[in-house]
């Protein structure tokens, strides 16, 4: 029935195709710093941002807003969000990985890539964590456990954020080995460039025994990654719901952040593979149908997100006790328009949006879904903490300033930075990836019509 | 490729051959579950007669082993569709061959569940007030109550659940009728509504088919949050909890898929099915628990850890009492619940062997059972002003052996009237699938199904 | 009523039957609707004779909507008709009336889809009357009505020279 | 078709002003009464006079220590005894608990068949024949003042004498709690129609205000000022029950004094 021959048959001009070699290409010849182009362009904004919003933070903030907790809890929430959301990324990717999704290899890399923004994490975090005692002093007075209880909560978040992290890098490192090897054969013997990947290519030969060992460790990185993911998220949710309010302990936000980030995750994916394939000139790079993949994914995670969300909200409204339902109702009535645009931000746009085969397969469609889910979940961040504390906080001190919206413009440049200089070191799509999943798929026509047929990749761990 | 006539030939001998062949140990396993069953409505008239006073509930906790009984078996409801409509949605061909028994496990345990809504009122005789039927008193069911939640997602997933399975059975029952005579051929020809196997009809089976999985999946997750409200609308210090839907959702799950590799491994014994559920299918749903386990876990402990973190007064009285009076109950569920599943699941050997994996099953749904003990039980008899206590009594027991029976005996019932194995489904894997040789291995290949609806 | 005979070719592998289907398909003689029977399903496209149009998402949306009316009127409409006030709700209060309202949608549209896909199941005319126990044994029945008795005679042929299994005629009329 | 026309009757005046002179009281929709009460708790010497007064106006049946033992006892009212202190000098604290008639109730929207809900009055009222026995209302009631009808309810030849005709038997699976003695409020209200006058104050009071030898619980209509109720409502010595819930209790308690204070 099946005409199966003709896999593996021709390897050597699957890894000559043009989408594999190309992005191999632009490591090696690396152009000079050009002047003018797009990326010079983008290179140099997002380095002015985040200059001026250091600037802005050290000479201008430490001193003179020590005592105004809104401008802190700004870039606290800020950098919260960036954190979740590069957590998310590579949850995604792993989560791809375990689940064999035939239209995982273009995303893997884009989105393992984002695991390097924990090193502007690693770099601020502590100082705003240090500071949560003080921010929320205010907070604090009011209920007796403050939303970061400083004494218990601090230490497992640390802990967890930082395992998170350095489970992405692993998994990003491990998965890129055979490409550096890749690069150290193809570039000219001893220039500078080839002794540094002849370094971290760990001589890597591509030997069967390699492939193999190469196998397990992305299989057991891919259980690390998602399981220090759901607790990095867990923590950052109970720290909201252990002390949010004196009786208040709604046990859902737990899932909620981990449920949120990943959805958050998905759509920065699908917006940076966008953007990627643009910046690279590889237009097939990203073809419909990891649109059409990638936008289901996100109606099932817009549902559950919003499935989390309504719990919180109805067990607070059913049980019309009074403690509960002023923050709910704090949240709600007090910020009208915040939570509407994070109910459409992230449940009506993405889960309504996608349905419909045309907006989800183009690129331009699912960018603006992406935005749209961003922006709601940006806003969600805010919603979870301000109305703790609305009825103790002179509201000035919540509406963002204008050194806030700076602090978080720079943060966005610290992101779209990290990928502007990993693009230079790491190839933009695996090159070993790739040709794996050419070689496993191809189409074979049965009865009139035409099927593609591909091998069943045994579970990853499996050698 | 071979003569595909003779090894369809053959697949329809193996599977109907349970429906056509009434075998001596058939009936013997009937009539045991018709005698558990009518010690069980014995029971229950007995109660009707003298009063709920028979349980062993009182005043703090008014609710006792009928509300465990119907939240444990609407959880095993949830099994067949999770692995019907969630696998089809993920396209794992493997599930072709269990997509049918799990879907009748799905409908039998669901009529078990429904019952006990009427078995655990305080006046059975009149159930019938929460239906919403127009009446001469002007008299309407109160759709604030999360109860009539709970009786309106019981009948819709009840429809549901029968339509998605009915769907799939019209082709093997005209299977059956072309193979049968006399009033078999009479019943199964009125079942198949003169299906012919034209390829119009496989199409609008498969667009049906499509949009019943995609819609089939909000159903049963509602159905469980809205059963997983009836406690967390209630303000009971241990129950007003906002986590309670999604955890109940993966209790479920988790109880439904253990069920699952119990009746995988009774039905490949009892109807000889060796060559139709291999291996590969129980280390595929063994997977399949042990993610599941460890997601419940994830909210049990979440659960009971942001109530013991915060040292909230009023929460901290019904987790003193849990690791009091209710140890036994937390630690059969940590040995069967946890220990046991994360001890066996993770080696191949033990997955694959049938009869490991009965054994898992069955502790998962022992500790499934005992969970919902602790969640229905210890939060009310540590209510706000009074405390009390719940020992079960022989009537207690007695309800659950009797679901369990009216279960075995619907099941046993249904596979004499159903193939428990779907023809076409199982036809359509060896159309679809086959084995190639690359280099010097086998390796399986499959046609990517394309995407749903 | 059209009293044509038709003419139905038993295959045991696909590829004939495939190749059957193609050439009756290209022949452009006076065959109406071919059918093409088979005891399991092939994937898209492989054995494709029906190109009738299926409306069966459209009338999912139109159910779950009826669903939501329903719904609505369930939850809060019998409210309204006898109003008993209870603590701290509103008599007609928003979430349980969504959730009555999200049930009622999802019982209204499933029911519907399924008895508009059985509606659209039907076979009419003579395709109804074909039948062939060996289909149920896995055997691939093509189908064809004829008007004359020399395009009978043809696909008798078509059938014959790719080694169908059997070659059956029927020239009973379609009621 | 009685009750049809009186239901509408009812219906037709949810929208009419509070004067409902001319209307029986029973089918007055809205009245501007709140009935309320106040238990002083300095006064409350925990004799259980107010348990045994309820039982005989209530038809509450007496089950029988086996009953009580396994926790079916039937209280509508019932007298906690908190101890303070350790053993040289302990003091006992006696709380009598009856339902609170509260303005939010936790316990009416969870009831799937309307067989509890709030009437005009202010009071929570239950529907004997209508309920099912779901028992979601007791587990809800943070009180625990709910009582269920485990069993049929029995009374030998000569105690079902005793019954009280204004207040109906409970059968077998119905749930039941305290109502205000309703049917003393009933009676009072159609004797003042009967008269052609209104209500006077302190005219008439519930079974256990009545039994209660020092007098600890007063009765009233909250919204009449010259109801003596509204006078101790005052007391700077005043707390609700469970306030943190939001149920807002129309019964308020007043603390009780230690003799040093």
């Amino acid at each position: 029935m099946l005409d199966t021959e003709h896999f593996f048959d021709n390897p050597s001009d699957i890894v000559e195709s043009d989408e594999v070699a190309s992005s191999l290409r632009t490591i090696m010849i690396r152009p000079g710093v050009r002047r003018r182009g797009l990326l010079f362009f983008t290179t140099l904004l997002c380095s002015v941002l985040v200059i001026a919003a250091g600037v802005v933070v050290w000479f201008w903030g430490y001193p003179a807003q020590r005592n105004n907790p809104g401008f802190w809890h700004f870039s606290l929430i800020s950098m919260l969000f960036w954190l979740s959301v590069t957590q998310g990324m590579v949850a995604v990717s792993a989560i791809l990985r375990l689940a064999h999704a035939s239209w995982r290899y273009m995303l893997n890399r884009v989105a393992d890539v984002a695991s390097l923004f924990g090193f502007w994490v690693f770099a601020i975090l502590p100082f705003l964590v240090v500071a949560r005692g003080r921010i929320y002093v205010l907070g604090a007075s009011a209920h007796s456990n403050n939303v970061w209880r400083t004494a218990g909560s601090m230490l497992f978040d640390s802990l967890a954020i930082g395992t998170a992290y350095l489970a992405g890098w692993m998994l990003l490192y491990l998965t890129s080995i055979p490409d550096f090897g890749a690069l150290r054969d193809k570039l000219p013997a001893d220039s500078k460039k080839q002794h540094f990947y002849r370094r971290i290519a760990l001589s890597w030969q591509g030997a069967a025994k390699q492939w193999r060992t190469l196998r397990l460790a992305e299989g057991v990185m891919v259980f690390g990654v998602i399981v220090s993911f759901v607790a990095s998220q867990t923590v950052q949710g109970w720290d909201f719901q252990l002390a949010s309010a004196r009786d208040w302990d709604s046990s859902i936000f737990a899932p909620l952040y981990t449920v949120g980030s990943l959805l958050g995750g998905l759509a920065l994916t699908a917006l940076v593979a966008t953007a990627t394939s643009h910046a690279a000139k590889l237009p097939n790079l990203v073809t419909s149908l990891h649109y059409d993949n990638l936008g289901r994914f996100m109606i099932g995670l817009g549902l559950v997100w919003f499935y989390f969300r309504w719990c919180d909200y109805l067990t607070a409204w059913y049980g019309n006790i009074p403690e509960e339902w002023a923050l709910q109702n704090n949240r709600v009535t007090a910020f009208p328009i915040l939570a509407a645009v994070m109910v459409i931000g992230c449940f009506v746009v993405p889960v309504f949006g996608n349905m419909f085969r045309a907006i989800r397969t183009s690129p331009v469609g699912l960018c603006t879904i992406s935005v749209c889910v961003l922006i709601g979940l940006a806003v969600q961040r805010f919603l979870d903490t301000v109305p703790t504390f609305a009825p103790n906080y002179p509201l000035s001190a919540l509406i963002p300033s204008a050194a806030t919206i700076l602090v978080f413009a720079g943060l966005s440049g610290m992101f779209v930075l990290t990928y502007l200089v990993a693009a230079r070191y790491f190839p933009v799509v695996s090159w070993w990836g790739l040709s794996k999943r050419l070689s496993r798929m191809h189409e074979s026509t049965l009865g009139n019509g035409s099927v593609d047929v591909m091998l069943e990749d045994p579970p990853i761990w499996e050698t | 490729m071979g003569d595909m006539t003779q090894k369809s030939e053959d697949i329809n001998k193996d599977l109907t051959r349970g429906v056509l062949q009434t075998t001596r140990s058939w009936w013997m396993c009937f009539l045991f579950f018709g005698t558990v069953l009518a010690w069980g409505t014995g029971c229950f008239v007995w109660q009707l007669v003298h009063g709920i006073d028979v349980y062993g509930m009182e005043r703090p906790n008014y609710w006792g082993a009928p509300i465990i009984n119907f939240v444990y078996w609407a959880g095993v409801a949830l099994s067949g569709t999770m692995i019907s409509a969630i696998l089809r949605l993920l396209h794992a061909g493997w599930r072709r061959s269990i997509t049918r028994m799990t879907e009748t496990l799905t409908v039998c345990a669901l009529l078990v569940a429904g019952l006990f809504p009427i078995i655990h009122l305080g006046r059975n005789w009149v159930f019938f007030w929460l239906v919403p039927y127009p009446n001469e008193r002007g008299l309407w069911p109160n759709y604030k109550s999360p109860l009539l939640w709970d009786a309106t997602a019981i009948s819709v997933y009840l429809v549901s659940s029968v339509l998605f399975w009915y769907s799939g059975l019209i082709p093997d029952f005209a299977v059956l009728r072309d193979r049968t005579t006399g009033w078999r051929h009479e019943l199964y020809s009125m079942l198949a509504l003169k299906w012919k196997g034209s390829d119009r009809e496989w199409k609008r089976l498969r667009g049906v088919s499509a949009i019943l999985t995609v819609m089939i999946i909000p159903v049963f997750v509602s159905l469980h949050t809205i059963v997983g409200w009836d406690f967390g609308m209630s303000i009971v210090p241990g129950w007003h909890e906002s986590i309670f839907a999604p955890y109940f959702v993966c209790g479920a799950l988790y109880s439904g898929a253990g069920a699952v590799l119990v009746i995988m491994c009774l039905v490949r014994r009892a109807y000889h099915l060796e060559k139709y559920i291999l291996p590969k299918h129980f280390d595929n749903v063994a997977k399949i628990v042990m993610t599941i386990g460890l997601l419940w876990f994830y909210f049990f402990a979440g659960d009971a850890w942001s109530d013991w973190f915060t040292e909230d007064p009023t929460h901290i009285n019904w987790l003193v009492y849990l690791f009091g009076g209710y140890k036994w109950a937390l630690i059969t569920l940590a040995f069967f619940g946890m220990l046991v599943p994360l001890v066996t699941l993770p080696f191949k050997r033990l997955r694959t062997s049938p009869w490991a994996m009965l054994a898992v099953g069955v502790s998962v749904n022992i500790a499934m059972f005992t969970e919902r003990i602790i969640v229905v039980v210890p939060e009310a008899s540590r209510s706000w002003l009074a405390w009390g206590d719940y020992t079960p009594t022989w009537v207690d027991v007695s309800i659950t052996i009797g679901a369990f029976g009216l279960f075995g005996f619907l099941y046993t019932l249904l596979s004499k009237f159903i193939p428990l194995v779907s023809l076409w489904e199982f036809k359509e894997g060896e159309v679809v699938d086959a084995v190639v040789t690359v280099g010097n291995a086998q390796v399986p290949v499959t046609v990517r199904e394309e995407a749903i609806g | 009523m059209d009293n044509g005979t038709t003419v139905l070719g038993l295959f045991r592998a696909l590829d004939p039957a495939a190749k059957a289907l193609k050439t009756l398909q290209e022949e452009e003689r006076g065959w109406r609707n071919l059918l093409v029977l088979s005891a399991m399903p092939f994937p898209e496209g492989v054995l494709e004779a029906d190109k009738s149009k299926s409306r069966l998402t459209v009338i999912t949306v139109v159910c779950a909507l009826l669903g939501i009316v329903l719904g609505i009127g369930l939850a809060a409409g019998t409210a309204l008709l006898y109003v008993i006030h209870q603590g701290g709700k509103p008599v007609v209060s928003g979430p349980p009336t969504a959730i009555i309202a999200y049930e009622c949608m999802m019982l209204v549209a499933l029911t519907g889809v399924f008895f508009r896909a059985l509606y659209e199941m039907r076979l009419k005319g003579w395709q109804a009357k074909v039948h062939d126990p060996r289909i149920s044994e896995g055997m691939i029945g093509i189908a064809v009505r004829c008007s004359t008795e020399s395009e009978a005679a043809d696909a008798e042929k078509i059938f014959r020279d790719l080694a169908a299994a059997d070659v059956t005629r029927d020239s009973g009329s379609a009621q | 078709m009685a009750l049809k026309a009186r239901t509408q009757e009812y219906l037709k005046q949810a929208g009419k002003p509070a004067d409902q002179s001319g209307v029986a009281a029973s089918v007055r929709t809205s009245s501007d009464r709140k009935w309320g009460m106040v238990i002083d708790l300095d006064r409350c010497t925990g004799c259980h006079a107010c348990e045994a007064a309820c039982s005989a106006e209530n038809n509450i049946p007496v089950v029988g220590a086996e009953q009580c033992h396994k926790g079916h006892a039937h209280q509508w009212i019932r007298v906690e005894r908190y101890w303070e202190g350790n053993y040289p000098n302990v003091k006992a604290r006696f709380m009598p608990i009856l339902c609170q008639q509260c303005g939010n109730a936790p316990c009416e929207p969870v009831c799937p068949v309307y067989a509890t809900y709030h009437n005009p009055e202010g009071l929570n009222v239950m529907v004997y024949n209508r309920c099912v026995g779901t028992r979601y209302c007791g587990n809800n009631c943070p009180y625990e003042v709910r009582m269920f009808n485990w069993t049929e309810p029995a009374w030998e030849t000569p105690l079902d004498q005793q019954l009280n005709p204004d207040v109906t038997v409970r059968g077998k699976g119905v749930m039941e709690k305290c109502t205000f003695c309703v049917q003393r409020i009933r009676r009072a209200e159609e004797q003042a129609d009967a008269d052609g006058r209104d209500l006077e104050p302190d005219e008439f009071t519930t079974a256990c205000a009545q039994a209660c030898p020092p007098k600890a619980i007063v009765f009233g209509d909250v919204n009449d000022k010259r109801w003596s109720v509204n006078k101790k409502r005052e007391d700077p010595r005043r707390f609700t029950l469970l306030e943190e819930l939001g149920t807002e209790p129309s019964v308020v308690y007043l603390k009780a004094l230690d003799d040093e204070a």
